[in-house]
């Protein structure tokens, strides 16, 4: 590791240092939600509007040229950074378009009546009403399989929701929720062996641990920008090379056909069918930037440092009276998410207190409706700290110490 | 400012722990059920009119403090008002706390919630109770 | 004007400042392509990373809030440019995903076998091939409006081709491939005579000339930022209030639901339903200040500026000989794009020929096919000039003389 | 450099304004038709075997003068050899202009097109020919 997590990387990110209005040091635990941008992010936007901008592939110029090499060379990045080949990186605008591509584009093509889609409890909602929006549409059966107390995935109840009939298995690599790792492997190797195929969510995922499409053996996988210090609107979407032909161009126009007549289109080759419109490279250099960052510091240390913080801020607020924490207690199992409540004050007061004392978490139903109403946790909510490369020791005592206020102030 | 009392001013406090009007009403003329999605803030509210008037008013619910104190202190306004003077305050409530109008004599506590026009994040929470007693004014 | 348009305005976009690495100054000319960034815009996207960048309505703390304001601030500020109100604006990525989302999200719903779906013949393939595959997909007739052989609209053919059976006439504001502006008023009146909705594809036609969505009655209109000074990556769909129930939502996933069942979800109002995931704040926030900048202008300064360059381009090149201009002489029809053709040089090698000499022109089918093919033109493809607010005249010049020195090394 | 003759050298403007071997066979073993959809650049190839050779090779099309020089170029360059070295030959050529390989002898006067590889939007229009040909003699 060539960098030192936390206060190290932070100086790299400007908007660390905020001070809010009432004096207040920003301690930002929202990561999941989004992450902050570096530097070299930052000025990578900058500089392509400086010295390269262009509309791709398209325009024989000095520019043109210029863009659509860095647009290029984005895609080998992403490629290399989950161990694929470029063809099969799509570039989206984030996760949840990502989803619904493989949802329409492939679904709406392989998906029928009485064929099943199974998704985890624990699902995003991104990653969730779009499979249960294609069964509605198919007539398919929708198959949420549940979960253990802690919201971890039972490896035998996945087994048994998994038929001959299912068509789709789809599973985030860690959820948003309570940052919990599923055993993707394994479930991977339950959907291909009842010929499913398999549909891994990598938006908390892909930003905090080292990712091998070989590996997990994806037939899709999707991510976001954001979450991974890139820009907004920029997302991928892997499509292993072996089934790319059986996903349908989804949505249509400029730049990914091959040539349109009145009565007939036929489309360009993959990747190109699979991006209509101007692509968004600006986004897709962000990216990449932020690629480069993140591999210099190497995702192995990421996870233990994310590791190390939860660890940490497990220890501290178990002993704190009021404080119930979400999930496993084997950290193997987490990254550094933490959802707690603090019994008897609804979460958007912790966060609106929190934020009083200039700690950023989210509350709320985090876009996991389902797991929260499984769990039957207290106001369909909860706060959620989540930490990234840049959090320290030091940030988790100013949230240990703002949650005592918030219980001081709510007594 | 972002502290504390920003938010939680002490009348809000002392609603959201002692609630007032909170329950059911043995008779009413109309029940309405509302729900804040993007945070889950829950409210019932049951009116019983009378003369043109709100006879009573009872709200139960789930949610932040805000959206809790904010419908016991709307109760606590509206009960007795005329309906269309209810009708007209909770108007004045709502364009306070979205649009960050200046607070109006009319609305006495309520004008504690003025705040919260600069926390977009709580203005759903704020306003729930006001939505729902519009409902169950209008129709 | 508080500007002067041309090389005032030039000052503000470093990229303009570009020496190409055989010393030739660069001349930007592919503006219908993608136009290139002020440094307020710029700045703006550096400025939001800095000092804002959250995840937006989702998160109530300091940032959080900050950038659910600025989002807000920012559909505002593209409602008020077009004179609609912002509950009726979608940011989508761009005008392809805005159309697409129509033919999807209206066009599944309320198209059916044996409707009609009438289209220009000179559309861009992003207006044309999502209504040919909602046709195919819909067993729907898809009629393709002939033009005249300046490639412009003909009234009486659209009355002949809109009856009442057809339920969407899809028409560009301005094309892209000759720059013509397209009398939509009266191409909306007769759709809406014959009870059909109005789609409006401003891509073209909202960076250069002023929008009202309701005098135009448009009851779609999409366009993208990158083509108006904004990112890339960002683009908007104005649906009118009076129809928006009419459009399924089509994205699915966080942010847009109300409440997710195992069995069925329930949408939010409009537009977050329309918004699935996290939204592209930085793309908003860059595109309503693209949107100030414009502003500052004035929209009735630049269609004016776009159309002395363009009458100053076509005075010069319609007496060089061997090179033939595409589209309508009169210039009250025409916005800043000149298309044209060297006889006996493809436009690709003019296109080189011009880079050479400093010059960025585009060359190829424009995403049009439809209108070069049915307009016969050589090589299926053109050589495209077009100009915008930050040309001036010195750049035709130079244009010219490239255009020369293609003639003289081809001879 | 971005001038003229890093595109267009001589040898390629000769080609583009005398192509060789342009026209139709009255006889053929193999047609192959193939289009560059981004710029619409189209090639029509006919080939004549024997032998295991490349007997006679002729090309018709439209398109730019890189894409046609390229395609004349290949036809001189391929008529009369081996099949098996024509197909290592055309491998070549796309492997110098598309990954920007060092040229090799073997490609002769087609050497002159390593330029190309320098700008990625006339790569296609350069390799439209080769991957035509190996096409024709792949299957
Ligand atoms: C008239 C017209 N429509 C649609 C588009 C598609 O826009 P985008 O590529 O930004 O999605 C363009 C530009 O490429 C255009 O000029
Ligand atoms: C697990 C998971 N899946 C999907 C998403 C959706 O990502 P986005 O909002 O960037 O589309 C998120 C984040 O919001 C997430 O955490």
């Amino acid at each position: 590791m060539q960098y030192r997590l936390g206060s190290e990387v932070k100086k790299d990110f400007p908007i660390l240092s905020t001070v809010l209005p009432n004096g207040k040091r920003l301690v930002y635990l929202d990561n999941a939600a989004t992450t902050q941008k570096p530097i070299q992010v930052i000025n990578a936007l900058a500089d392509f509007y400086k010295f390269t901008n262009a509309n791709v592939a398209r325009s024989a110029h000095y520019l043109g040229e210029k863009t659509t090499i860095a647009y290029n060379d984005a895609r080998k990045e992403v490629a290399k950074f989950i161990n694929a080949d470029q063809d099969e990186i799509i570039f989206t605008s984030g996760t949840t378009e990502s989803i619904n591509t493989i949802a329409y584009g492939w679904g709406d093509e392989n998906v029928s009546e009485g064929d099943e889609i199974v998704v985890m409890t624990s699902e995003h909602h991104s990653d969730f009403v779009p499979w249960q929006q294609l069964a509605l549409r198919k007539k398919a059966h929708f198959k949420v399989v549940p979960l253990r107390e802690d919201g971890t995935i039972d490896i035998d109840t996945v087994k048994r929701y998994v038929t001959s009939k299912t068509k789709v298995v789809a599973c985030a690599g860690m959820t948003n929720s309570f940052g919990i790792i599923n055993p993707v492997e394994e479930i991977g190797h339950i959907a291909h062996k009842s010929g499913a195929v398999f549909v891994v969510d990598g938006a908390q995922s892909v930003p905090s641990m080292p990712t091998d499409v070989k590996r997990m053996d994806a037939d899709f996988l999707s991510f976001s920008g954001h979450k991974m210090l890139g820009p907004m609107g920029i997302g991928v979407l892997y499509v292993k090379k072996s089934i790319i032909e059986s996903l349908k161009p989804f949505l249509t126009g400029g730049g990914m056909i091959d040539e349109v007549k009145n009565d007939s289109t036929t489309f360009a080759c993959a990747p190109d069918r699979y991006e209509a419109g101007t692509p968004n490279v600006e986004g897709a250099v962000g990216l990449a930037t932020a690629i480069r960052y993140l591999r210099e510091i190497g995702m192995e240390g990421i996870l233990e440092h994310e590791r190390d913080l939860l660890g940490y801020a497990y220890e501290r607020l178990s002993s704190v009276d009021r404080v119930i924490l979400y999930g496993p207690k084997n950290f193997e199992k987490r990254g550094g998410i933490l959802s707690f409540n603090i019994r008897g004050i609804h979460p958007h007061d912790v966060a609106s207190i929190l934020d009083a004392n200039g700690v950023a978490i989210r509350s709320g139903h985090h876009c996991a409706q389902p797991i929260l109403r499984y769990l039957n946790v207290e106001f369909m909510a909860t706060a959620r700290a989540s930490f990234y490369i840049y959090n320290e020791r030091s940030d988790i005592d100013v949230l240990v110490d703002a949650i005592e206020d918030a219980k001081r102030r709510f007594s | 400012m972002r502290d504390f009392s920003d938010l939680y001013a002490e009348i809000i406090m002392d609603h959201q722990k002692h609630p007032r009007n909170f329950g059911t009403l043995p008779i009413f003329d109309k029940e309405v059920q509302m729900t804040n999605s993007s945070c889950g803030d829950q409210i019932s509210l049951q009116v019983k009119f009378e003369d043109g008037k709100i006879k009573d008013i009872k709200f139960k619910g789930m949610g932040c403090a805000i959206s809790m104190a904010s419908a016991s202190v709307m109760t606590e306004l509206l009960k007795g008002t005329d309906v269309n003077e209810a009708k007209r305050i909770s108007s004045e409530f709502i364009e306070m706390v979205t649009n960050g109008k200046a607070p109006v004599d009319d609305l006495k506590d309520a004008q504690v919630f003025s705040g919260v026009s600069k926390y977009p994040m709580r203005v759903k929470c704020a306003t729930l109770a006001w939505h729902a007693v519009q409902k169950a004014l209008s129709d």
